[in-house]
């Protein structure tokens, strides 16, 4: 068995997080203060990739990122980035595909939060920014970490998109859900077995984990 | 002084509510603004801090111009420098209580105001404690100090007693009138408690639906308002005692005697003999026939 | 709509030889009445549901392996046939002639094959190219595609410079000018062998059987780029 | 008769509370539980009402036995015919007021006993509104009629009128007379209101960290305990004048005439020179010196 | 252009959304009453469809569900139900696949209404079905509709579990996500463009329904 795949994934979900979160945490916080009339239609947008089929998705994606297309072609010219078939190109698509996953969470938790905290800390003269990092966030940090644990495992479990734009390079784009697809395609089952176990039982503590903490933090706060 | 003259429309549930309501309050004095619950209080509190644009009208801080709808003024709230405690006290709960003081001070080498605040409202003891292990007194205790920690130009406080028991209360309600005698500072108070009212405030605005319906002295309004909320009757100090930290005072009136508890800054020019005039304010008796 | 015509039989089909099915089941259906439907898919995916039973009469598979491991189960009376091979096209989008030595060029970032695990064509073309001699280098430039189909996709969105494909799918109506293709000889790599195994003993699946092996049903092959028997042979 | 000999230890936050009370109410009596917040009266009423299971104990409604943990007997909540009003009034936002009471009817074709509780309770106008548009007051008075048309063994009342403001209040605590006077159920209140408790019940139990610290009658508890709470003269009427559908009666004191309002059934058996004792629970006077 | 694959999708999504809610009710109901220390597990499984690839769910599926196996074999001849390449199949795997997105709505819902609506109908003697049907129920409209538009959404989005059981077959198991799918293997990127269309257009519409309905149902009791 080859251990690339694993790891690959681990990497990929690993990255798609870290930079999902920082694009999410923006968005979450303007869609949770926002009066907007906008608003519903950035938030349906910001949910597409949760009915879309993924197929679909990465079909588009595949005709959007490619060279032979004016935004490909502009991007690969004028950044040097090429989208189709690199680590890269996986890491935009698993971001857009999990936004949902990271949005949601952050902004119900900003969401739920007083209101009078927000307002206590404009009225001392703190910044937005200021407020945001010192008293908002550490404050919801459940619905932080449950953003990026489902993130996380969102992208572990990823395999539309990669598949159409990936292009299935060992060490590079092939991912252990592609994997698995490969070998059940090779008529390899035992081993498509074993990667679908391992991908089975990681998402299943992740999750196992994310229910035992948000049930534990809840508790102290129900009657 | 600040002025406020200001009017909104709430449009929540069926019936819109139409604010439109004038403020004036003069610096150092301490202000109630009294209403039934939805008559547009805090609408009112948070219009003057800036949190809710009123549709039209003014608002001026002594020469400083805060809001002006006619020449599309408004002056960010995080400018105005106003001290806020609000009814859910809005502690970050992140925060132990000596982190939230810290947090409110404008200048963060200004340790001094801090150990003051700290002493003058005895939180010594509270200061490494987290919120969440506050009683709702104490919370509100520490919401007072924290507003008052960035030493505010205004003070703006929407019913910070009303979800306390009657003992909390009155220890918090004493800490205010404290709190009023050390700094002098401009406060509008929102309370639907008479007797809070009457124990705290230079002046009272009473508000219904939207419009201040009377405004003056706290015992005029009250007591020409409806008779029974306050009764007075005259006695002659009998005896004084200590009692712990507080005085036991025994009062005849007529021929029964009454014993009165009394904060020590309360008897300080009484003595036994004198006659005074016991009061209370929302006079809510009973009536026994006796003869019969 | 108009109603559907009664009797009528499901072909499960491999994607290279989609369009060249569809030709046929159209003179299939205009001879004897009988109408087809196509489930086109990857091998491997047919494969896996013919084992659990899916319901299709026919299977017609990229190579043998595939109806060999369908015909392990002991289910089925007749051994898989080949009735056909398949041809490899090197194929670009870009205005130079698709030549093998174009492949080291710097300008091509990438080369699109079906994945050789599970594709017969991306097999033949991974043959080619191991042949060749800085095959090392040229490995790095390698994606693969899901199936023949994914992998004309790269080519024709551009998103891989060039790449290995059928010769049917060059020849087919949506490609039939776009792009510059080479054939490469069949000498490079192993047979293609497209084979047929019967799945249920019907009257009109067994009509088709013997009609994929007529003379009629070898022209229209030899017209969208396959060899038959008595062309190879 | 309810009996309740429980315990139970609550875990909730750093250090756990443990419960142990016995309450004895008798048939028709209306009984009060005081406590500073965080005593554990509302869990105690949870408990009797079976919403939430003693660790240890007893409970028994006169020859109904409801809970018994030697025996392991927990009879379910809702055959216990409790009628419980929650703090927050807890009406169904679905449905409207009438709705609301005919869902708690237990036979859906007694209609007499309900028009007779919408009378009672002043419903009539309210009926076909829906809980969200009331205020705080009527959603307390719809709650209490709710918890009535069940017909109850038992009333508890969870502080229902801590949310509302001093008139309402007034108002609902009057109603809540009227109710006892009317159907004369054994009534169990929980409130941190001293005047309330005085005005309303026959009997209190005290609470601190979940043990009864005291019981008796509240006149007896709350004198002897904090002396300035209550107070008491005597006087005299001098004339009783109608105004609206209140009375003012003028009342001579010293030589000082005071004013009360007073509710028709209040002034029902008082004439010009009777003899009265005037007096206030919660008495928190203020004193000014007069003679200097 | 054929709409074949468009209605069978309207019809897929239709019966699934239905019989979901019907399994989703008791479930999401007894998640937000229990204290079970289960909790937790039965949370984490409800929530695996999220996280898990869907051709790895298809897959296994398939392994189950076919009549060559023990439990497919079961269903085939006990109650003469075939679940591989058939509706009904689809309509399974599309219930298990679509699970969380009915159950989290009506959890939440559940669980967000003021613990004493659920104890004041209790004291009144009523049973549990009448509170949750006469009381919680309808003060929890908005989350009802949000799942039943979510798990309808979701399952027009399915793809990867419909391909590996459903067998792609045309009036039967060939949903228009599948239908793309085919059509851009056959290069016919014209009906595939007006397929996805189609689809995302309505998915979008009906979410921006969603949160045009969230957010106008929010307003009301927003300070
Ligand atoms: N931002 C807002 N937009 C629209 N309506 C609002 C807004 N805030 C409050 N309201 C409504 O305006 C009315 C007055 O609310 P407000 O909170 O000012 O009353 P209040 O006097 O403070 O009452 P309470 O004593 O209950 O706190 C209420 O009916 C409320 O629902
Ligand atoms: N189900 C529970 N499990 C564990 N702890 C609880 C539970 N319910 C309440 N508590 C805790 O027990 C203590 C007593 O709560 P309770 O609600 O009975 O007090 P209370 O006297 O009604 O106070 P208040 O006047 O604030 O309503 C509180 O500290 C509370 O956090
Ligand atoms: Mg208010
Ligand atoms: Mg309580």
């Amino acid at each position: 068995m080859n251990w690339d795949p694993i790891i690959l994934t681990f990497q990929l979900a690993s990255v798609t997080t870290f930079l999902l979160f920082f694009i999410a945490l923006p968005l979450g916080y303007w869609l949770s203060q926002t009066k907007n009339k906008f608003k519903p239609l950035i938030e349906t947008l910001v949910s597409m990739p949760l009915v879309l089929p993924p197929t679909v998705l990465g079909f588009y994606f595949l005709i959007a990122f490619s060279p032979g297309n004016a935004f490909g072609s502009w991007l690969n010219e004028w950044l040097g980035i090429k989208l189709v078939f690199s680590f890269s190109g996986l890491v935009i698509a698993s971001i857009l595909y999990s936004l949902p996953f990271m949005v949601h969470p952050i902004q119900s938790g900003l969401t739920n939060l007083p209101t009078s905290l927000h307002d206590a800390s404009t009225l001392m003269g703190k910044s937005k920014t200021t407020t945001l990092f010192k008293v908002l966030l550490p404050n919801c940090k459940a619905s932080l970490l449950t953003g990026i644990i489902l993130s996380f495992a969102h992208t572990i479990g990823e395999f539309g998109v990669v598949l159409m734009i990936g292009g299935n390079i060992p060490g590079e784009t092939k991912v252990a859900s592609i994997a698995i697809y490969d070998e059940v395609e090779a008529l390899n089952y035992n081993t498509a077995n074993v990667y679908s176990l391992i991908l089975c039982v990681s998402t299943f503590l992740i999750l196992l984990f994310v229910y035992l903490q948000n049930g534990g933090s809840l508790k102290k706060y129900r009657r | 002084m600040i002025k406020a003259h200001i009017e909104k429309t709430l449009k929540a549930s069926e019936n819109p509510l139409k604010i439109d309501v004038k403020i004036h309050v003069s610096r150092g004095m301490f202000a109630s603004l009294y209403g039934a619950s939805g008559a547009g209080k805090t609408s009112t509190l948070r219009m003057i801090s800036g949190l809710l644009k009123p549709d039209h009208g003014l608002i001026t801080n002594h020469e400083d111009l805060w809001f002006d709808s006619n020449k599309n003024i408004t002056k960010n709230p995080k400018h105005r420098n106003i001290g806020y405690v609000f009814q859910d006290s809005a502690l970050f709960p992140n925060m132990t209580v000596f982190e939230n003081l810290e947090y409110a001070l404008t200048n963060k080498r200004d340790t001094k105001h801090l150990y003051q605040l700290i002493k003058l409202m005895k939180l010594d003891e509270l200061c490494n404690q987290k919120p969440g292990t506050l009683s709702g007194g104490q919370k509100q205790r520490v919401a007072l100090a924290r507003a008052l920690a960035q030493k505010p130009a205004l003070l703006l406080l929407d019913e910070p007693l009303a979800a306390l028991d009657n003992e909390s209360r009155v220890e918090l309600q004493d800490c205010l009138l404290q709190v009023h005698k050390t700094f002098r500072l401009t406060t509008l108070l929102v309370s639907h408690d008479i007797a809070e009212i009457l124990k705290l405030s230079d002046q009272v605005f009473v508000m219904d639906h939207g419009k201040i319906t009377q405004q003056g002295s706290p015992k005029t309004i009250f007591t020409q308002n409806s008779l029974n909320e306050n009764f007075e009757i005259t006695g002659e100090i009998s005896k004084i005692e200590r009692q712990g930290i507080q005085f036991c005072m025994t009062v005849r009136i007529q021929n029964t005697s009454v014993k009165i508890m009394a904060k020590k800054f309360e008897i300080e020019n009484l003595k036994v003999g004198d006659e005074i005039l016991v009061g209370t304010k929302n006079f809510n008796p009973f009536v026994l026939k006796t003869s019969d | 709509t108009e109603k559907k015509v009664a009797p009528s039989i499901r072909i499960a089909t491999a994607a290279n030889m989609q369009f060249a099915m569809q030709d046929l089941c159209k003179k299939f259906t205009k001879f004897t009445g009988i109408s087809c439907e196509l489930i086109v898919s990857s091998s491997g995916k047919l494969t896996a549901q013919i084992t659990e039973g899916a319901p299709y009469d026919l299977f017609l598979s990229a190579n043998e392996k595939y109806a060999q491991e369908i015909f392990k189960l002991g289910k089925y009376q007749d051994k898989p046939r080949i009735y056909a091979f398949g041809n490899l096209v090197l194929w670009t989008m870009s205005d130079t002639t698709a030549e093998l030595s174009l492949l080291q060029s710097e300008k091509i970032k990438h080369i699109a094959l079906p994945n050789p695990k599970s594709a017969p064509y991306g097999k033949a073309a991974y043959e080619v190219l191991q042949a060749l001699p800085n095959f090392q280098k040229l490995e790095k430039k390698l994606v693969y595609g899901e199936s023949i189909s994914q992998t004309n996709q790269f080519i024709s969105t551009q998103a891989a410079e060039i790449g290995f494909t059928a010769l049917s799918v060059v020849r087919s109506d949506p490609y039939k000018n776009k792009g510059k293709w080479t054939l490469l000889s069949s000498k490079k790599h192993l047979p293609i062998s497209q084979t047929a195994i019967l799945l249920r003993q019907n009257e009109s699946a067994k009509k088709f059987y013997r009609f994929l092996f007529s003379s009629e049903a070898k022209k229209t092959l030899k017209k969208f780029g396959y060899l038959t028997r008595e062309s190879k042979f």
